[in-house]
C-alpha cells in the first residue's frame, strides 16, 4: 500500500494535493466537481481583518501560458468569513489551511488571535506578499526586516500545535534569505510561491491592461520559477516543510516540485482552466510515484537533491 | 453567499455541427443530459486550444439553444453556440471539426428572469449578443409573452438573426453603425420609439457593457424593467477566481463587487453600478 | 512617410528592431535568412576575454511558452572575436552593438577598452547579468554596489560618442533601484530584461534537467515581467533609452514593450521558434504603428504612461 | 566559423501523406526546391503545436528520403520523415493530416561522406535512426558499394525498414532488445561478426548517443571509419542558440564544444568525446 499522508510539521495529511490560496472561492464552488474531502486540504483565500472591495476591473489578462491578477484580496473580512466560509467547509468535514493577509504586522496578531484553535484547521498560512501599508506599500515578504516582523508576530500570537507557514514572494534577489528569516522568526514551513509581478499592454487602447496596471503572474509558464525557489530554499533548509505551487497543472507537474523539495502541493490557476484539476493532479502525481518504485509519498520528497553518484 | 449553478457538469462535448453564418459559427455539440437543464442566459465555459496550448483559461459562451425533451428518448441533449471568431481562444474553437470533442462546462450562471404573468418584452441584443434571446423569446411566447426584438451591430454580417429564431417573434428591427442592414445606428437610438409603439414593460438585453448602460438609461427614463446580460472577463466561469465581478446593488442596498458568473450574467439591469470599469465607485462594500 | 529611426544615445539606427544577445550566434548564420542590413543593429553573443567552453550539456529544456537555457557564455574570446565575428560583420555593413561579459570587474574594463572604437560597433551593451567570480558567484548586477563598480569601470574606459548600455537581470527586488545605480555610474542606456532564473526537473531521472540544474528562462512566458520592468524603470528614468526584450515574437508583442518604455526591441528566443522572426516582428510593428496613427516610431515609446485623462 | 548548410531555405511545407507504420509515422511532404538540395544525413527542423501553442522550439527530423528528379518537371520536390510520435511536439506533427501546412526548415546540417572509390559499407540504425540510412544505402549502392545493414530497436515495431527501403542493401539484420524480431540483443552485439563476414571498411550509424558511443568502440578496434549521426536536443537548428554541443576534436586536434546542428549531426566518430553528458571533458578549449 502507497502512503500517500504527507506531515506540515505538526499536522498530517491524508494526501499532499491542497487547492492554491485566493484560487478555490469558498470551496463550496469546487463541491460540486468532486468532494472536498479528497484533499489533502482547502488552502482558504487570504483573508483580511475587514471587508474589502478588491481593485477595479478589469483584474485579469491571459498572458502566454499564464494570466495576471489583479483581484486586491477582495474578501469579506474575517469575522463573516469565519461565521460564513469557516462555519461551511468544517461542517463539510473538511481539512483547512487559513490564509491570512495584513496591511500591518499588527493585523497577522489580530488575525492569528482569530484562528489559533479551530476545529479541522491544521495550519496557518501567512501571506505576506502583502503590500505594507506602514512602509510605503512595500511588500512584507520582500525585505528580511518586515517579513521577520510579521511572522513574528503571528508566532506570539498561535500556539505550537498549529503550524504557521510563511508564503514568500518570488521577486526577491535571494529568496534563501527571506526563506531564513522567516523561519527564525518562527515559521514551521514555507509556502512557495506568490505570483510574480508582471504587466501586460492592451495594444488597442495602448494603456496597462489591468486596473491597477501590474499584476500578479501565474500558471505554467512561472513553473520553472517555483521550482527553481523550492529547490534553493529546500537546499538551504532541509528539514523545514514547503507547500510547492506555481504552474502545476498535472501530476507530472507537481511531481517536479516534489522532487525538489515539496511536501505539499496546492494547485491554483489550473482549476480556472479545469475545475476537476486538483484530482487530476492528486492521482497522476500517485502513479508517477508508485511506478517509480516510492512506497512512500515522503521519500520522494526533495529526492532530486540526491548526490550525483546515486 | 451566493453559489456556482448547481446543475453545471463538466463533458467532453461533440461537435455535431459547424457552419459559417455571416461573421460567426453557428456551432452543435453533443452534451449528454447538460442540454436538459439549461435555461434561456445560462452560459457554458470551454477549454481552447489544445494540447500544447499556451491558453490556460476557459472561454465562456452563451447558450444560443438547448435542445431536449424534441429529441428521441435516449439520445444526447444538444447546445448550440454562436462563436465570433475574435482571439486566439474563439478562433481556435470555431475552427473544430465535426466528431471533435471540446471539455465544456455547463450550464452555468443566472438566467432570464421570466415573468409569472404574460408581459410585453421588448429583447435587445448587440452583435453575438442576440444568441441568448432567442431562446428565451420562445420560452416568453409560450408563455403568452409578445415579443419584440431588437438586433444591432457593427454591420450586416454581423447580425445574427437566423430565420427559424424569428419565428417567436412579434417584430424584428435591425441597427447596424454602417447603415448597410435594417436601420443605420445604434440600437439605443432605436429603443424609445419601439418601446413607446409596442408598449414594452420589460427589456431583457445581452450585448456590450456601453450598450447595456445605454439601455439601462433608457430603461430609468421609461421605468422599465431590464434584464441585462454582461460581460466581464471571466478567468473560471465557476465562481473561485474573483476576476469577473462588477458593482452590484444587492437587495439589502449595499453595492459589492458580485461575481459575473454566479451572480450573473443576468443581472438586474437598475442594480448594476454601469461605468465602473477601471475604478470601485464610491460606497461600495469594503471599498 | 513613417519614421521608423530611433535614438539610443548618440547613436541613431534606422529602425528599432535589434536581435539578442546569445541568440543570432555570429550574425552569419541568420545571413542566409534575410539580409542583416535590415536590421537597427546586430546584438552580438557576449564576449569574455579569454576562450571559454560554456556549461556542460544538457544546456537547454523547453517550458510552457518558454526555455530555459545554461549556454555559460560559450565563446571565443575578444581576439578571435574581432578577428572573425566583428570582421565579418562590418564588412557585411551591419551595425554592431557588441555585448560583453567579465568574471571581474576589472574584466569589464579591459573588453571596453578593446571595443571602444571600431567601426560600425554604435553600442557597447554591458551584460552584467554574469556571476562575479570574486564574489561567490553573485551575480553583478543584482546588488547596487558590483552592478555601480562594473558600469564605472566600462564609464572611464570609453568615450562619450559610444553609448554604454547596462543590461540588467530582473531577479532582483527593485529594479528601479538598479538601473538608477548603473544610470549614475555612466550608463547611457538600459537592456531590460535578461533571462529569469528557473530549474526544471526531470521527471524520468529525477535530477534537475539541465547540467548545471538552473538556467535562464526566456520567451513568451516571461514577456509580463519584461513589460513590468521596462515600465518600472521607465516611469523612474524616462530620459533613459531603454531596449526592451524578453518574449518578443510579433509586432504586437514589441509593440507591448515599446508602450511601456522600449526604444528599441531585442528578439532572442523567438529566433529559434523562426529564423525570420526579427522581419516578421519588424513590418509588424511598423503597420500597427501606422494604424495607429503614429508618424514617428518615437512617439510610441513609453506612450502607455500618459495620463489617464488623455 | 564553421556556417549553416547554405542550401537551407524556410517553406510552408504541405502534408502529402501520413501513414501509420509499426510506431512511427512515416510522412511525405510537398516541400518545393528543398529536395533537390537534400543530401543523406541532413534534416529539417520544423515548428510544431500550431497557432496558440506553449511549444517555442522547433523539432529536427532526419530526412528519410528526397525525391526530386524522378518526379514530372515542374512539380515541387517531396521529402518524407519517420516520426517517433513521443513528446507533445512529435505527437502533433504526428497527428497532421493531409493537406495542412508545416513550417520547415532545410535541408540542415552535414551529411554523411561519400567514399570516392567504391567500399564495403556497413550501416547501423537504433530505432527511428534508420531513416536517414535507406536513402544512403541506395546512394552507396549507385557509387558501386556493397551495403548491408544491420537495425535495433527495444522491439519488433519500432523497427523501421520498409520493403522499398531494403532495394539497395546486401544483407540486413535485426535485433531487438526482447527478441520479437531479429537476434535477441543490441545492435552493438550483432557488429563484430557482421563487420568479419562482410569485411566491413566504414560503418555509418544513427540513433541514440549509447548506442554511438558502443559502435565507436567497436570501430576503433576493428580499426574502421566511423560515420556517426548524433542527436543532441537543439532549440533552433541554424546555429544561433549554441544548445546542441558535443566536444569534438578539430583538424588541429583541439577539442571544441561543437553545434551538431552546423558540425553535425554526422560527425566522424572518432573526433566526437563520447559520455560526455552531464561535464564538459577536460582539455577542452576554453574549459
Ligand atoms: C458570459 C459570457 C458570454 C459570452 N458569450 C459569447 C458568445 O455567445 N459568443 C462569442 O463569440 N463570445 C462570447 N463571449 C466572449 C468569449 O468568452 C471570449 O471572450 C471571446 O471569444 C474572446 O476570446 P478569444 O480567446 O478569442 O480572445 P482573446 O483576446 O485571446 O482572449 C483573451 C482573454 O480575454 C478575454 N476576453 C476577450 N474578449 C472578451 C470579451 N468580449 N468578453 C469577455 N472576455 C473577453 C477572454 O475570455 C480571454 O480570457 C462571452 C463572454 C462572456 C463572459
Ligand atoms: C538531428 C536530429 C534528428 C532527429 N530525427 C528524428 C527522426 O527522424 N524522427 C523522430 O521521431 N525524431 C527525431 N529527432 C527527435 C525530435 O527532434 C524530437 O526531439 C522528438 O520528436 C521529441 O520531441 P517532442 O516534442 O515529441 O518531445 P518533448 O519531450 O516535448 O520535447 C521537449 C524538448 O526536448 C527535446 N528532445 C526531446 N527528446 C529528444 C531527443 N531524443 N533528441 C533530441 N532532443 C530531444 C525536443 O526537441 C524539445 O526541444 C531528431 C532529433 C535530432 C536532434
Ligand atoms: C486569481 C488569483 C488569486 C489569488 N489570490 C491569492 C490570495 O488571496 N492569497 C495568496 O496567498 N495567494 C493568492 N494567489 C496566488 C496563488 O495562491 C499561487 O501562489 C499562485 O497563483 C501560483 O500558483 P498557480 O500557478 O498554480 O496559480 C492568487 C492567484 C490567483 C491566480
Ligand atoms: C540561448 C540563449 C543565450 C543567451 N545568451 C546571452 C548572452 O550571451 N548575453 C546576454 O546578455 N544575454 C543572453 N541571453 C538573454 C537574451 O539576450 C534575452 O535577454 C532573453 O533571452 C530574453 O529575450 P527573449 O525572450 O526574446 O529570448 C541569452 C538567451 C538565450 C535564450
Ligand atoms: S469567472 Fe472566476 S469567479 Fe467569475
Ligand atoms: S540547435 Fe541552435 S546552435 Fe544548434
Amino acid at each position: 500500500m502507497f502512503d500517500f499522508s504527507t506531515k506540515l510539521s505538526s499536522s498530517t495529511l491524508s494526501n499532499p494535493i491542497l487547492t492554491a490560496s485566493g484560487c478555490a472561492g469558498s470551496g463550496k464552488e469546487l463541491s460540486q466537481f468532486f468532494p472536498l474531502t479528497e484533499l489533502g486540504a482547502i488552502v482558504t483565500k487570504s483573508i483580511m481583518l475587514k471587508p474589502r472591495s478588491g481593485r477595479a476591473t478589469p483584474r485579469m489578462a491571459e498572458t502566454p501560458s499564464g494570466m495576471l491578477n489583479s483581484i486586491g484580496l477582495q474578501g469579506p473580512g474575517i469575522d463573516l468569513f469565519l461565521e460564513n466560509d469557516i462555519a461551511w467547509l468544517q461542517e463539510a468535514g473538511v481539512k483547512i489551511i487559513v490564509s491570512i493577509a495584513g496591511e500591518t504586522v499588527d493585523d497577522y496578531a489580530a488575525l492569528a488571535r482569530r484562528v489559533r484553535s479551530l476545529p479541522n484547521v491544521v495550519g496557518l498560512e501567512v501571506n505576506i506578499s502583502c503590500p505594507n501599508v506602514e512602509n510605503r506599500g512595500m511588500v512584507f515578504s520582500c525585505q528580511p526586516d518586515t517579513a521577520r516582523a510579521a511572522i513574528e508576530n503571528v508566532r506570539r500570537n498561535v500556539g505550537n500545535d498549529l503550524p504557521i507557514i510563511a508564503k514568500l514572494s518570488p521577486d526577491v534577489t535571494d529568496i534563501s534569505l527571506i526563506a531564513r528569516e522567516v523561519v527564525s522568526a518562527g515559521a514551521d514551513g514555507l509556502a512557495l510561491i506568490n505570483t510574480v509581478l508582471g504587466m501586460v499592454i492592451d495594444v488597442n487602447t495602448m494603456r496597462p491592461k489591468l486596473a491597477q496596471k501590474t499584476g500578479g503572474l501565474s500558471g505554467p509558464a512561472i513553473r520553472p520559477i517555483a521550482v527553481r525557489a523550492i529547490y534553493q530554499v529546500h537546499a538551504a533548509l532541509p528539514k523545514i516543510p514547503i507547500i510547492g505551487m506555481g504552474g502545476v497543472a498535472s501530476g507530472k507537474d507537481a511531481l517536479e516540485l516534489v522532487l525538489a523539495g515539496a511536501s505539499a502541493i496546492s494547485v491554483g490557476t489550473a482549476t480556472f482552466g479545469n475545475p476537476t484539476a486538483v484530482i487530476k493532479v492528486k492521482e497522476e502525481l500517485k502513479s508517477l510515484l508508485v511506478e517509480r518504485g516510492f512506497e512512500k509519498f515522503s521519500d520522494a520528497v526533495g529526492f532530486a537533491h540526491r548526490a550525483e553518484s546515486n | 453567499m451566493s453559489s456556482i449553478n448547481p446543475r453545471a457538469v463538466q463533458i467532453e462535448a461533440e461537435v455535431v455541427s459547424n457552419k459559417k453564418v455571416g461573421a460567426y459559427h453557428h456551432m452543435v455539440f453533443s452534451v449528454e443530459g447538460m442540454a436538459a437543464s439549461a435555461r434561456p442566459g445560462n452560459f457554458v465555459a470551454i477549454s481552447v486550444g489544445g494540447e500544447s496550448t499556451g491558453l490556460v483559461l476557459r472561454r465562456a459562451f452563451a447558450i444560443y439553444r438547448a435542445t431536449d425533451k424534441s429529441l428521441p428518448a435516449g439520445s444526447n441533449g444538444l447546445i448550440e453556440l454562436v462563436i465570433a471568431p475574435h482571439g486566439q481562444g474563439s478562433t481556435w474553437l470555431a475552427s473544430r471539426q465535426v466528431h471533435e470533442k471540446v471539455n465544456m462546462v455547463g450550464p452555468l450562471g443566472t438566467s432570464f428572469g421570466i415573468p409569472t404573468e404574460p408581459v410585453r418584452a421588448l429583447l435587445v441584443g448587440g452583435g453575438y449578443g442576440s444568441a441568448p434571446l432567442f431562446g428565451l423569446a420562445e420560452l416568453l411566447k409560450s408563455r403568452g409573452c409578445r415579443v419584440d426584438m431588437v438586433l444591432g451591430a457593427s454591420s450586416a454580417g454581423k447580425i445574427y438573426a437566423p430565420l427559424e429564431g424569428k419565428r417567436s417573434v412579434s417584430s424584428m428591427t435591425i441597427t447596424t453603425d454602417d447603415g448597410s442592414a435594417g436601420l443605420q445606428g445604434r440600437v439605443s437610438d432605436a429603443l424609445p420609439q419601439l418601446i413607446e409603439e409596442n408598449e414594452s414593460e420589460i427589456i431583457y438585453s445581452c450585448g456590450p457593457m456601453a450598450m447595456l448602460q445605454a439601455i439601462q438609461a433608457i430603461a430609468d427614463k421609461y421605468n422599465l424593467l431590464h434584464q441585462a446580460s454582461v460581460e466581464e472577463s471571466m478567468a473560471c466561469g465557476i465562481g473561485v477566481c474573483m476576476t469577473c465581478v462588477v458593482p452590484l446593488r444587492g437587495s439589502d442596498g449595499v453595492v459589492r463587487m458580485s461575481r459575473t458568473c454566479i451572480d450573473g450574467p443576468v443581472m438586474d439591469g437598475s442594480n448594476v453600478i454601469w461605468d465602473s470599469q477601471r475604478r470601485i465607485p464610491e460606497g461600495t462594500w469594503g471599498a
